[in-house]
């Protein structure tokens, strides 16, 4: 603990002080340097998580930034933005020592403006995470650790309730339009009774009322019926692309993966779905290898089938009735089976086309992905940089509070705390930066 | 000093809002931590009766607290309600009483008095850290009512049972609730002590060096600075959990847990991790827990003791040695928790070392009462309990150091007996002592001495009663939270010796009303004080009994360090720090 | 030094515009060492050599900040004193943390192999160790 | 009263010891009065080979810290005795302390604790960190575990390794709480959990060990006595924590054996394992 003495008074006159405890910085100062220390303790929590938990997966499953699509650039970015507003709010606070205010306040909002345009730039990034599913959710995260069963079901529920959704949208579009029918005819009839000049008083009055019902109805089923009429274009073209989806890529997979006896085709089924759906740079090859392999079976069974549809269609001499029901029975099963086919390789042509996966291409689909490691990935990600984004949102509050002040001299400690406050901050996403987007 | 001028402007617009209930002067604040944390040390023991009933009598009806307690229950402690018993007892008596009361109200009330300053360094900020308080309070205590049951994770809130919703069904949102407000906790005990820990370096009277302040102040600011190096951390993890039970991160869980019957969140994340970062904090917690009631024990066994304490410097030293391995033997709460037991060894050795700071305290309070003229008044009473209970909760935390007896004895009652001897035993008495010494100070009146020795009496009694008997009960291998142990041939025979416990216990928790009666009366009707009634050299003693605001009504200047009893150069026993030499110039500390 | 001049406590500046546009080529020149490392796969496929190096750069990166930004350079000794115990504690915190690292997958359970991820060339689960992966098959089906 | 406060100081040393040689020499003065204690109030009996360096440990310990414990608190209880203001008229010992003293009480318990730190590192290290070897093929390898003990709300799950020895394999045996172990035999145990943590604790043999779901870990013990004993759950891990018990049975190997077989048996027949429930 430094103490020291000084010579004459206190500045407030009251006694003459020869000896002055305490440090000789002023008590905000002090308040703040040791805030910056529990600061400190707080994000070493945090990155001591990261690292146990990075460096704790299993190794080589930590996803690159590729495969998360987080853009190097743009963490490069944001800390040249972070150094430039350090740069400026250290002027600042250098501008107001001298007891230039304009230029202080100038420099202020250009920190200011600087730390907007970061947060800009993370929503930016979030948005995309968001887009791509990649964040944790309860019960379970969109992200799966590996292509097993549990995530090519995951797969197959997802796009089921996408289809039953649009079917019962659908169905209730069909039912509205035939209930408006229904009481349409029913209003014509009512009209009748309410014309006839001969109609009984009561009924008329009973027909006027139902009439009223009626309108109210259809006025309902109309508003219902617009929003339903209005998407049903859509859902037509999501259902043209979620019932091939479902038949051709997650139901085959399944059974694929639950009836394949060769373990190189079980696994890959799956791997392969994974891939169609959000492709992993580092999965490319091997994928392809499964891609082939599944290709070349799906050959050798269609050459099978289609022998042996030749075989059945060709007319036998001897008439059997039992024979020729097990016959047509079978080659109904074949020509299924070649049309199955048929379909897994046409929703697969259309699917390979797809330079970055089904989710990215229709973000609707919302599919389960596969990204090892992903979950503790987006984890430690939101985690880190949400309160570091905490952090930046206090210092801009902090700056706007001060920015309608004058700058002066008399102010210049208020700048330097909050100048301190806002270089942690940069300290911090120093060493974020290259955790996160580079290691 | 040189807000008095500022202080009277404002002092006079204040209204009875300001002046009482949002109040920025620290010796409100200070009074609004007693009272609120007297008033959940009453919560939190009859808690822990509930936990002493269920340990006695299981399953049976507890008698008149029971239906007011658990009227849900019908009187009677289901499992999942016992569970939220032991949780709330340890939440609510180490985060709402032992820290606040020890940091929040002596901390508040003593720290500006005794180092001659007319308030904290920043009293809005404290203002704040007492209101932080009652989110906590609120959020702690809806967290208790929560259907079905409270918080049930045990204070240590150990995952995956706390983080995943399924794996305690009867916690649901209330272990949510629990986390929110021990984040707040966090919150206002940072802010207290960063604004500690200025007020004490910056806002110190001339003359007062760091070694001329009194005990009490070096434990504040020790613990001050173990609270803002320590809470962060487990902020930090209590945030963590907080996403794994409500956004599925699964920082604590491991991958695909099959936890009652249903899949958990896809995890990856590691249970052990929330240990280290938990007990990062949590270990020098338990230093929070006493270093200040060492320091206060201090004062009052000098002050009665008539005689300068024996080693003020290695006194300091050895709480500062404290506070710095206390940083560094976290891991023995984890010897057997699948920790690397490399790791173990390591801890080891630095937690043998943590009781040799212990031990030079204990032999300096023993060296001030030598050769002494005791005055047996209640408060000394009680510091000379907290020395004779620290002894044997000091020596029983070797026990559970040395890794292979740990292994025997982790999770038994010997360690409830060893926390409790110091927690209880210890600071609680060194509390008690403390508020009969500086009561006067405080209400301008003193409390009943009579009242005050039978209360120390009894409480003396039935502790031991109640806690030394856990000892045994450890020995046994008697594990904790277990809420009918008696199903286990092992452990049956106990019961009768639960059944002596829980008698006592309830008798100890019965003493209190004597000490809650002296209490509410001596605020009304004890007989007035002067300014320092029991002659004390420490600078408050000089200020007005209470003070007003600004504390003194004269600039204090120190001139010596505040455990001058019996010096020769002083014409009576004791020597005020602010009394100037005879004769001589003012003694101005050399300047470096 | 005296407490005359609270607000602006030296008179003579200690840094000059010059001196922090200095400092900010600095960071900027550092920020691409790291980036450029970072991206340069012939280091990074030794992962380890890029991780020290980009930690040495955000270190120098850091005193950069902590010296001319953060004005430690020109302070008395009091920095010692804020600083350091926070920095030796965060790092003595994180030290505590590494043995338990290895635990996560060394330790790991065979069930548990079943469910976490796997690197992508090793998709016929061969990451886990050997020794009962019929059990773990077993496990697994059974959930 | 005064000095006689002193008294009340004196009891704690008194009574302290007093309690602790009662349950050591396990007699109870109040042996059939209001509280009838039974008897048994100590270190439950040490069935395990390796048991003896803990209670050893133990007891080095609690005579180290009794001697202290005595001294310190006879010393607090003469000095009240003796130093009251009322009676000692002797002026007081002006001294602000002795660096002497604080030398040598600082080194003198240093010394004691490191002493203690080091002398039980061995112990640590056989119960913690030297698992049993065992000679396969000329080879010194690990010891394989006869038995996976998984925690589970609220129950132990036991998977025998059976004949081969491997636990994983057709002929495994699962059971529930009922643990039987081989006496006077090496044996490894591997534990896991399947939901949260679990502590596996067997009072007897002085083992505890934390189970930590997605962490496999192992335990070893030679039990001596043959008899049934506690599995006690040492950590908390919900609602049932109380109820978490089972049951361990020690008996001679070819007992052992024997159950072993007789249990496979019984679940050959019945057809279900008690993990095919989920």
């Amino acid at each position: 603990m430094s103490e020291h003495t000084h010579g004459s008074h206190d500045h407030h006159g009251h006694i003459e002080l020869e000896y002055q405890p305490g440090l000789p910085i002023n008590n905000g100062k002090v308040i703040l340097w040791l805030f910056l220390s529990t600061e400190i303790m707080f994000f070493a929590g945090l990155i001591g998580t990261f690292i146990v938990l990075r460096y704790g997966a299993p190794a080589g499953t930590w996803p690159t930034p590729h495969d998360v699509h987080l853009k190097e650039y743009l963490g490069a970015i944001n800390t040249f933005i972070l150094i430039c507003s350090s740069v400026s709010i250290v002027l600042a606070f250098e501008a107001a020592k001298a007891n230039k205010s304009s230029q202080a306040r100038w420099l202020m909002i250009v920190t200011f403006v600087l730390g907007c345009f970061f947060l800009g730039i993370k929503m930016y990034e979030y948005g995309q995470k968001f887009e791509h599913g990649i964040y944790p959710k309860k019960p379970h995260s969109m992200i799966y650790e590996k292509a097993d069963l549990n995530y090519a079901s995951a797969v197959r529920k997802r796009l089921a309730t996408i289809v039953n959704d649009i079917n019962a949208a659908d169905a209730q579009q069909a039912g509205l339009a035939q209930e408006k029918a229904t009481l349409a005819t029913e209003t014509e009839t009512l009209n009748g009774v309410v014309e006839n000049s001969s109609s009984d008083p009561q009924e008329v009055a009973d027909a006027k009322t139902r009439l009223r019902e009626i309108r109210q109805r259809v006025s309902e089923i109309e508003s219902e019926e617009s929003a339903l009429i209005a998407g049903a274009e859509e859902r037509a073209k999501h259902k043209e692309i979620a019932e091939p989806l479902l038949n051709h890529l997650a139901r085959w997979t399944e059974v694929a993966a639950a009836t394949q006896t060769d373990p190189n085709l079980r696994v890959g089924a799956i791997e392969i779905l994974a891939y169609q759906i959000y492709p992993l740079h580092r999965d490319h090859d091997q994928v392809h290898l499964f891609l082939e392999e599944e290709a070349a079976a799906r050959e050798a069974e269609k050459r099978e089938l289609t022998d042996l549809v030749e075989l059945l269609k060709t007319p036998v001499a001897e008439k059997d009735d039992v024979a020729e029901a097990q016959r047509a029975e079978q080659l109904a099963a074949a020509e299924a089976r070649l049309a199955q086919i048929a379909g897994r390789e046409q929703t697969l042509a259309a699917v390979n086309s797809l330079e970055h996966g089904l989710n990215d291409e229709h973000h609707w689909l919302m599919l389960p992905i596969k990204i090892p490691s992903g979950n503790m990935w987006a984890s430690t990600y939101f985690l880190l940089t949400g309160f570091h984004a905490i952090h930046v949102i206090v210092g801009l509050i902090v700056f706007a509070c001060i920015l309608p002040l004058k700058l002066d001299r008399s102010r210049a400690n208020m700048l330097e705390n909050t100048g301190l406050y806002w270089h942690f901050v940069d300290l911090v996403w120093i060493f974020l930066f290259p955790m996160l987007y580079l290691f | 000093m040189s807000g008095q001028g500022e202080m009277t402007v404002w002092e006079k617009s204040m209204s009875f809002v300001s002046t009482y209930v949002f109040s920025r002067d620290h010796k409100i604040i200070g009074l609004q931590f007693l009272f609120s944390t007297l008033l959940w040390f009453l919560v939190g023991g009859l808690l822990a009766l509930g936990i002493r009933w269920q340990l006695a009598w299981p399953w049976s009806n507890m008698p008149v607290i029971g239906p007011m307690l658990f009227s849900a229950e019908g009187g009677q402690i289901s499992p999942e309600f016992y569970t939220t018993l032991f949780t709330m007892h340890a939440t609510v008596m180490i985060f709402f009483v032992i820290i606040p009361i020890l940091a929040g109200a002596f901390g508040n009330y003593l720290i500006p008095l005794m180092i001659g300053a007319d308030d904290m360094a920043f009293p809005t900020l404290n203002m704040l850290s007492y209101w932080l308080m009652w989110p906590a309070f609120l959020l702690i205590g809806a967290s208790f009512f929560t259907a079905p049951y409270g918080a049930g994770g045990g204070w240590t809130s150990y995952p995956p049972l706390s983080a995943m919703v399924e794996a305690a069904p009867g916690s649901m949102s209330a272990q949510t609730l629990w986390l929110l407000g021990i984040t707040f906790v966090g919150f206002s005990s940072m802010m207290g002590s960063v604004n500690y820990m200025t007020t004490i370096i910056q806002m110190r009277a001339p003359g007062m060096t760091m070694f001329r302040l009194p005990m009490t102040i070096w434990g504040m600011f020790i613990t001050a600075i173990l609270q803002a190096f320590a809470l962060p951390v487990l902020t930090a993890a209590g945030v963590m959990q907080l996403t794994d039970r409500m956004f599925g991160t699964g920082f604590f869980i491991p991958e695909n847990l099959v936890v009652n019957n249903s899949v958990a969140a896809s995890g990856g994340g590691q249970p052990l991790l929330w240990q280290h970062l938990f007990w990062f904090y949590s270990h020098p917690a338990v230093y929070i827990m006493i270093l200040p009631a060492m320091g206060m024990v201090s004062d009052m066994i000098a002050c009665f003791a008539r005689k300068p304490l024996f080693g003020y410097k290695p006194m300091v030293y050895s709480i500062s040695g404290i506070a710095g391995l206390g940083f560094i033997v976290w891991g023995h709460h984890m010897f057997v928790s699948g920790m690397n037991p490399v790791l173990g060894m390591t801890f080891m050795v630095s937690t043998m070392m943590i009781a040799l700071p212990s031990a030079v305290k204990t032999f300096n309070w023993l060296g001030t009462i030598w050769g002494s003229q005791i005055r047996f008044t209640t408060p000394m009473l009680f510091s000379l309990s907290f020395v004779a209970m620290f002894i044997i909760g000091g020596l029983s935390g070797i026990f559970m150091a040395a890794t292979p007896v740990d292994i025997f004895i982790h999770d038994t009652y010997f360690i409830v007996a060893h926390f409790h001897y110091v927690l209880f035993a210890g600071t609680a008495m060194a509390v008690f002592g403390a508020i009969y010494f500086w009561f006067p100070k405080m209400f301008g009146r003193m409390m009943n001495e009579t009242l005050g020795k039978i209360h120390f009496f009894l409480t003396f009694i039935f502790l031991n009663g109640t806690f030394y008997t856990m000892h045994i009960l450890g020995a046994v291998g008697f594990p904790r939270r277990l809420a009918d142990p008696y199903d286990y041939p092992t452990f049956a025979h106990l019961q009768p010796l639960n059944e002596f416990m829980t008698v006592c216990a309830i008798l100890m928790v019965a003493s209190q009303v004597f000490f809650a009666f002296n209490f509410i009366y001596s605020i009304f009707f004890g007989p007035a004080v002067g300014r320092n009634p029991w002659r004390c050299n420490g600078l408050e003693w000089t200020a007005p009994s209470p003070p007003g605001h600004g504390n003194f009504d004269f600039q204090p200047i120190v001139y010596r360090g505040p455990y001058e009893y019996g010096s020769p150069e002083a014409d009576e026993d004791y020597y005020p720090q602010t009394e100037a030499p005879p004769k001589e110039a003012p003694v101005v500390a050399p300047a470096h | 030094m005296t407490d005359h001049h609270d607000s602006a406590h030296d008179e003579q500046s200690h840094g000059s515009t010059g001196k922090f546009l200095t400092v900010f080529v600095g960071l900027l020149f550092l920020t691409a060492i790291s980036f450029t490392v970072g991206n340069n796969e012939a280091i990074m496929s030794t992962p380890a050599i890029g991780w020290t190096i980009m930690m040495a750069v955000s270190c120098a990166k850091a005193m950069l900040v902590m010296l001319f930004f953060m004005h430690l350079k020109w302070e008395a000794n009091w920095k010692y004193v804020l600083t350091i115990p926070a920095s030796i504690m965060s790092i003595f915190l994180l030290l505590m943390l590494f043995p338990d690292i290895k635990n996560r997958t060394e330790n790991y359970s065979n069930t548990r192999w079943l469910h976490a991820a796997t690197p992508a060339t090793d998709a016929h689960g061969g990451h886990s160790p050997a020794a009962e992966p019929a059990a773990a098959q077993e496990d697994a089906t059974g959930h | 009263m005064g000095r006689y406060w002193s008294m009340l100081f004196l009891l704690i040393p008194i009574l302290g010891v007093l309690t602790f040689v009662c349950a050591i020499a396990d007699i109870w003065p109040m042996n059939g009065g209001a509280f009838a204690f039974p008897r048994n109030h100590w270190l439950p009996e040490n069935i395990n080979d390796h048991g003896h360096v803990i209670d050893s440990l133990f007891t080095f310990i609690l005579y180290l810290t009794g001697v202290i414990f005595i001294g310190t608190s006879s010393a607090l209880f003469w000095f009240m005795w003796k130093y009251d203001a009322d009676r000692n008229t002797q002026p007081i010992r002006y001294t602000h302390g002795s660096h002497n003293l604080e030398i040598i009480w600082s080194i003198l318990p240093a010394a004691a604790l490191l002493f203690i730190a080091i002398y039980q590192m061995n112990a640590w290290a056989d119960a913690k960190l030297r698992r049993p070897t065992e000679v396969v093929a000329n080879r010194e390898v690990l010891q394989k575990p006869f038995v996976r003990v998984t925690g589970r709300q609220f129950e132990w799950r036991l998977r025998y390794a059976g004949e081969d020895g491997e636990i994983g394999t057709r002929d495994d045996v699962h059971l529930v709480n009922d643990l039987h172990v081989p006496l006077d035999k090496e044996v490894v145990i591997q534990i896991e959990s399947e939901d949260v943590l679990h502590s596996f604790f067997l009072p007897n043999l002085r083992v505890k060990q934390d189970v930590v779901p997605g962490m496999t870990q192992f335990t070893w013990f030679r039990a001596n006595k043959a008899g049934v004993y506690d599995i006690v759950c040492a950590e908390l891990c919900g609602w049932g924590h109380y109820k978490m018990r089972g049951r361990m049975t020690v008996e001679p190997e070819d007992q052992f054996k024997q159950w072993l077989a007789q249990k496979f048996e019984e679940q050959e027949k019945s057809g279900t394992t008690p993990d095919s429930g989920e």
